[in-house]
Order: C-alpha cells, then structure tokens, then sequence
C-alpha cells in the first residue's frame, strides 16, 4: 500500500505556496532487471488538488517525472486554516488522496 | 541561494582563464543541489518511521517508544550525535542501526540475526532506515558529540582508523584514497576529508541521506557498504564491527560538526 | 495502519464523487497519445497544441548541469492570460512529455517538478493557449557522469 | 556467525582486561583489528575475503605508514618499487600503443571487480574518476593529476621514434603497477591486480601517448 504524502503548504502575499512529496516508484518501463526482462512502466498519472473540496488543479504525468515525485505550486487566495487536499492516480489504478491545512 | 550564486560568479572571475572552465562546471552543480534542496524524498522515510517508533509491532505487539538509544529508555533526541557508544546491556560498542536492531528484538520480538541479513531496502531492513532517518533528524542542528570514555570505544575508535587507512582490494584503495586528503574530487563529487572535522553537514554528519540516483534512503551502514563495494573488497556483515569501528573513528573526528541530517545527495 | 486504510477510502470515495459530479478537471482522461510521442512537435499535437512558436513570455527553470539525471529539477510559468496548458518536455527523453499541468484561475501558471533524463538534452517549456497556440521557450540541462561506477 | 562475534568480542574484552581496562597497545590494536576484519567481512559475488585477508606486502606496509602519519623510509620505499616494477609485464608483442578511441571508453568506465558486477562484462579502467584526461569531458576528478596532453607536454611527438622509448616504456609501466615508481601512490596497479589485460592497457597508453588523440590536442 502506498505511503503517505508529505503535503506543506504555507500563506503568503495572498496565495498559497503547495509542496508536495509522493511516496511512488515512478519505474520508466525502460529498465531492465537483474534478469535482463524490461520492468513494466509503473507510474503516477494523473494528479488532482482540490482547496476547501473545491478542485484547483489537475494535471497528467508520464513515467518520465523523477521517483518520489516532487510538486510545487500556488493556489491564489488560499490562506491559513484552508484545507488542501491532493489525490494521485496511478496507471495501474492505485489511487491515494492526503489532506494538509494551509499555515 | 542568489547570494551564494554570485559569490561563486566572484570566485570564478579572480581564478585564471584555464579554471574558468571548470568552475562554472561546479558552479553548475553547486546550482543544481541548491535547487533540490527544497523537498527532501527523506521528508517521506522521516515520517515513516516516526510512525513505526510509535506503532505496536512484531511478535510482542510493542512499540519502540521504551528503546534506550543511550541517552536513556525513550530518549530520541540527542542520541544520533552520541552514537556509535558503548552499551552495557549487549556489552557492545553499537551503531544507531544496530541498536534500533536490538530495541526490535528485546521491545517488539524480531529476530535479530534475520533482520541483520535482510538486504538494504527489504523487509524489516527497509524499516530500520526509516526509524534510522527519523532519529537522526531528531538531532538536526546539534553537535556530534560521541563518548570516548569507556575503554572499548577508544578501542573502536583506534580499530577504526587502522580500517580507515587499510589497503586492500584488486584496486588498492582505502577510505584514505578519497578521503585523506583537501579539495579532491571524484568525477565531479568533492570528497570530504575525514581524518578531521569536514565540516557542519558535511561527511558523517551529512547520513543517512536520500539518493537521488536510486531514489533510495541511504543509512550510514549502507554508506560504508557502498563505499566498500566500491573499493572492491568484500561484504562488509550489518551491523559488524568493522562497520561500528570504522564509524566510531569517523564519528569522533567529527566532533562539533554540526548534523544536518537528512540530507540529499547525488 | 487504521489511519491510512481510512484516508485511502475516504480517497477513493472522494474521486468517486468528484467525477460524479462531473468537475472538467476530474474527467480529464490520460492523454495516452502525448505521453508516447517521440518528438516535441508530435506530442504538442497530441496535447491539442499548434505550431509551435518561440517566446520570452513562457518560462523554464532548470540546472545547466545535472549531477545526476535520475532527479532534475525543472519548473514552467507564464505570466500570459489565455494559457490552457503547461507542459514540460525533454527532446532526448524515448518518450519526450514529463509533465501536463491544466491551468485554470484558481492556482499561478507556475509549477515545478522533477524529471529524468537518460542524456544531456534540449528542455522545453511550452504553453498551450486557448486558441491553440503553442509558445514555447528552452534550455540545454547537461546530465554528468557521477563518481565511481557511475 | 553470531557466534564468531561474541567470540571475537570475548576476544576484545580480554584485551581490555590484560590492559586493566587502559587502551590495548599498539600491536594488540592491530592483532584485534584483523580479527574484526576476518569476523566482519564475508565473500559476495566475485568479492572474496582473500581481498582483505591475503594483502601483499606493498599493501601492508603503506597501509600502516599512513595510519601512523609516517611515510615509509626511504630504503623500504625503494625495495617496493623495485619489486613491483620487477612484476611488470611488458607487451608481448612489443607493441605498446593500441586505438585511443577504444582508450577513451575504458577511461570512461569505472566498472569492474565489484561484488555487485558481472565478471562476463568487461572492466573499466576509472581513469576520469581521478583524472582530467580530455578536454571534451567535464566529469573529471582530481584525486590524480591531469594528463591533459600527457604526450605533448612530454614533446612525444611519434610514439615509435626512439627518442620517445623511455617515456612510453614508463606510461606502460605506471599503468600496469603505478606502485613501480612511487610505492604507495593512490592509483591502482591495473594490469598487476589483472584489472585490465594487455590489449586494455595499449589503448589506456595510445589514448596518453597518440598525437591523434583528443588529450594531445
């Protein structure tokens, strides 16, 4: 089962600046194993962030995003107390949502 | 981060013409670590095993939470920069994995001897590194500090360094190869000097540290395992006393530096 | 291990209900067709974008060099009205998108991640307008040779 | 295995009790430190314990010079470099220079020997681990010196002149047993320790020594 997320996000200046850490593999389908079979491609692809249950983003990865995958970004208008919630989507249909509240 | 930027731009303008080359290399680089520095993979293996010290496991369904890491039952933080130290209940000179070890086998009932053969990144294994990555950074920003009192440990700490400076292996080398000596680099790595205090995060106070190579969470047993494998000898045991030897020496040299552990590294 | 097996069922029932009720982001499927495109122009097409154009006004952020291309960090902003996409392409990559980020006005057009590189390569940062344009803008991110065995 | 520990650490108490619980003395300390090594060290791959166990002379004694700070006196400095040139072999064929490009490529490589690599797949000589070779490669360390146009600067301008004999013979030569000319360099004794064979060790002499090659440029 997959790990939880380390979700910090803190107010400033009107927005919220999101710092996100996934516990994933992210394994790229191009490499191979001791046995020199190729390791199917195993990877987050969708990502969803919603503020307060309103959704604020979306976006689609491909394996190429780095394992553990990191994501940065602001949501306007957000501020102390507000609830961020993230939900990643992988291809082999595992899912996992965590919640921070803005600082 | 700017500030440290142009200090380099500055260095790199007084050097001659041939260094300019090679400084903006390691200025590069020097630029991309700055960059990842915010958004540590560690965050994740801190939280783990936080999550793990406090849990009910194994077979005595108990938490860590009475583990005398040497500073008493319970106490975590402070202990990493004291540690490898002698404890009186084993009789033995221990490192902060081997004793995470041993608390799992007297507290909680694992098998110590499956544990210890469990490779790096498996099983059980794969949760020492995460209780490991969680003390040390409990002791971020203190001193190293490690007792020299008890005869053993100045014992190890001697053992140590005669490790420390053994060639050996098809290639010769020993810890010294790369790490005797100021300003070296290997590829484009600077090699920290550990005969003496590096510095503040720098060397044994920079582990265990996430990799970005291999997206894993490197414990200072695999530290030197690594580094071992590299150096062409043979499989240096868990938990061994050549490994706590060796990182009594490097953990004594390193008195006063500053822990900045977790780190991430190449 | 009570806590996450709840969080993760509150999860799926929250994605439950957000594509229930039918949010544009939610129902955005996997553009299957970009991700595996082999070149930065093919995937454009695939992501829905034009020809593409160079401009200032697209940002990249990025090391000259990486030490190590297993982890680089790469960032795309704009400050351009009308962006529908953001997206992050390495030229050299076998399968050139890293990263599809929607824009809409709830959150800054500016993200950062981390992507792999196999070699050193062209990065490109390209915006999607609503009317189809594509502007990008690029640098060159070096990947090194590590210590030892590499 | 745990056993052996207990044991060894049995071992170690005794040398604390003889000493009356001072610091052992300097020869016990390394009496202790080769059992810790023999108890801590286990074979893996083709890693075996010979590698620490089996140390040849030339190991042992710069080893212990650099633990005590003291470099070693000149006579036994000199005795080991003369029994290790005296192990170089030359090239059978008298042909000391191969292809520089294969050479850049094994530079290039720091594999090899490892536990953990595959003895089917050949080694790599780790040159640009520690040295800047040529100008084209960034990645360079500096734990050797840099052999940016070795040959030049040497005025070898053709390998096969005469005049150039002595200091292709010592390129050979450092490369096959470095420990020849200064018995306890850093650098690795790659034909000596058969890290590189013959043919490795011709194209690692032509990538230094060919005028066409990228380091003489």
């Amino acid at each position: 089962m997959a790990d939880p997320m380390r979700i910090r996000a803190q107010a400033a200046g009107g927005k919220a600046t999101v710092r996100v850490l996934m516990s994933h593999e992210m394994e790229s389908g191009q490499r191979r194993d001791s046995a020199g079979k190729l390791v199917p491609a195993w990877f987050i692809q969708e990502v969803n962030v919603s503020l307060n249950g309103k959704p604020v983003l979306s976006a689609e990865w491909g394996p190429a995003v780095s394992k553990n995958p990191f994501l940065q970004f602001n949501i306007k208008g957000a501020k102390a107390g507000d609830k961020v919630s993230i939900t990643w989507k992988d291809n082999k249909g595992d899912t996992r949502t965590d919640e921070a509240t803005v600082s | 981060m700017r500030i440290q930027f142009i200090g380099v731009m500055a260095l790199a303008a007084l050097g001659c013409g041939s260094a300019l080359a090679q400084k903006t290399a390691s200025q590069g680089i020097d630029e991309y670590r700055a960059m990842l520095q915010d958004g540590n993979p560690a965050d994740l293996f801190e939280a783990k095993g936080e999550d793990l010290w406090k849990q009910k496991r194994g077979p005595k369904a108990a938490s860590l939470e009475k583990c005398d890491l040497g500073k008493g039952p319970g106490v975590v933080k402070g202990a990493f920069v004291e540690l490898p130290r002698f404890f009186a209940d084993t009789q033995r000179v221990q490192d902060l994995e081997s004793r995470i070890v041993t608390c799992m086998a007297s507290l909680q009932g694992f098998n110590e001897a499956e544990i210890n053969k469990t490779p790096f990144g498996r099983g059980e294994m794969a949760n020492v590194t995460a209780l490991a990555t969680w003390i040390s950074a409990e002791s971020k920003g203190l001193r190293f500090n490690l007792p020299q009192a008890h005869v053993t440990e100045k014992t190890f700490y001697e053992v140590g360094k005669r490790l420390f400076f053994q060639r050996a292996g098809t290639h010769d080398f020993s810890c010294a190869s790369c790490h005797g000596e100021e300003g070296k680099r290997i590829r484009l790595q600077d090699l920290p000097v550990l005969t003496k205090n590096p510095g503040d995060g720098v060397g044994f106070a920079a582990w265990p540290a996430y990799r970005v190579s291999n997206g894993q969470m490197w414990s200072m047993q695999l530290r030197l395992n690594d580094c071992y494998r590299q150096q062409r000898f043979p499989y240096p045991g868990f938990g061994s006393d050549a490994t706590i030897a060796l990182s009594t020496y490097l953990g004594v040299n390193a008195k006063g530096a500053v822990s900045a552990v977790p780190t991430i590294k190449r | 291990m009570n806590n996450r097996r709840e969080t993760l069922k509150q999860g799926a029932v929250l994605a439950g209900l957000l594509a229930a009720a039918g949010y544009p982001q939610y129902a955005l499927a996997f553009n299957k067709n970009a991700f595996e495109a082999k070149s930065v122009q093919e995937a454009i097409k695939a992501a829905g974008g034009g020809a593409l154009a160079e401009s200032k006004e697209v940002t990249l952020t990025g090391p000259d060099i990486a030490e190590n291309g297993a982890v680089v960090p790469l960032g795309v902003s704009t400050g351009l009205a009308g962006v529908k996409d953001l997206l992050i392409l390495v030229e050299k990559n076998p399968n050139v998108l890293v990263a599809m980020f929607r824009v809409n006005d709830a959150v800054d057009a500016s993200f950062m991640t981390r992507a792999k590189m196999g070699q050193s390569s062209d990065v490109y940062a390209v915006a999607i307008m609503a009317d189809g344009r594509a502007l990008f803008s690029k640098k060159e991110v070096k990947v090194t040779l590590g210590g030892c065995g590499g | 295995m745990n056993k052996k520990i207990k044991g060894l650490m049995a071992v170690a108490a005794g040398v604390v009790l003889a000493g009356c619980a001072s610091l052992p003395s300097s020869a016990e300390l390394d009496a202790l430190t080769d059992r810790i090594v023999k108890a801590s060290f286990r074979d893996q791959g083709m890693a075996k314990v010979d590698r620490v166990l089996a140390t040849d002379e030339t190991n042992r004694l710069c080893s212990q010079a650099d633990a005590s700070g003291k470099p070693l006196d000149e006579a036994t400095a000199k005795r080991i470099e003369e029994a290790n040139l005296k192990a170089v072999k030359w090239p059978s064929d008298g042909k000391f220079l191969g292809d520089w490009k294969q050479g850049e490529a094994i530079a290039q490589s720091g594999r090899g020997m490892t536990w953990s690599d595959d003895a089917k797949v050949a080694n790599g000589g780790n040159c640009y681990n520690c040295h800047q070779i040529s100008k084209e490669e960034i990645s360079f360390g500096t734990l050797g010196p840099s052999l940016y146009n070795y040959g030049k600067i040497r005025g070898v301008k053709d390998p096969s002149d005469p005049a150039s004999r002595a200091m292709v013979e010592y390129t050979w030569g450092k490369i096959w047993n470095a420990k020849a000319y200064n018995a306890c360099s850093n650098m690795p004794r790659a034909g000596h320790a058969g890290v590189l064979n013959e043919t490795q060790v011709r194209h690692i002499v032509a990538l230094l020594l060919d005028p066409a090659s990228p380091v003489n440029k």
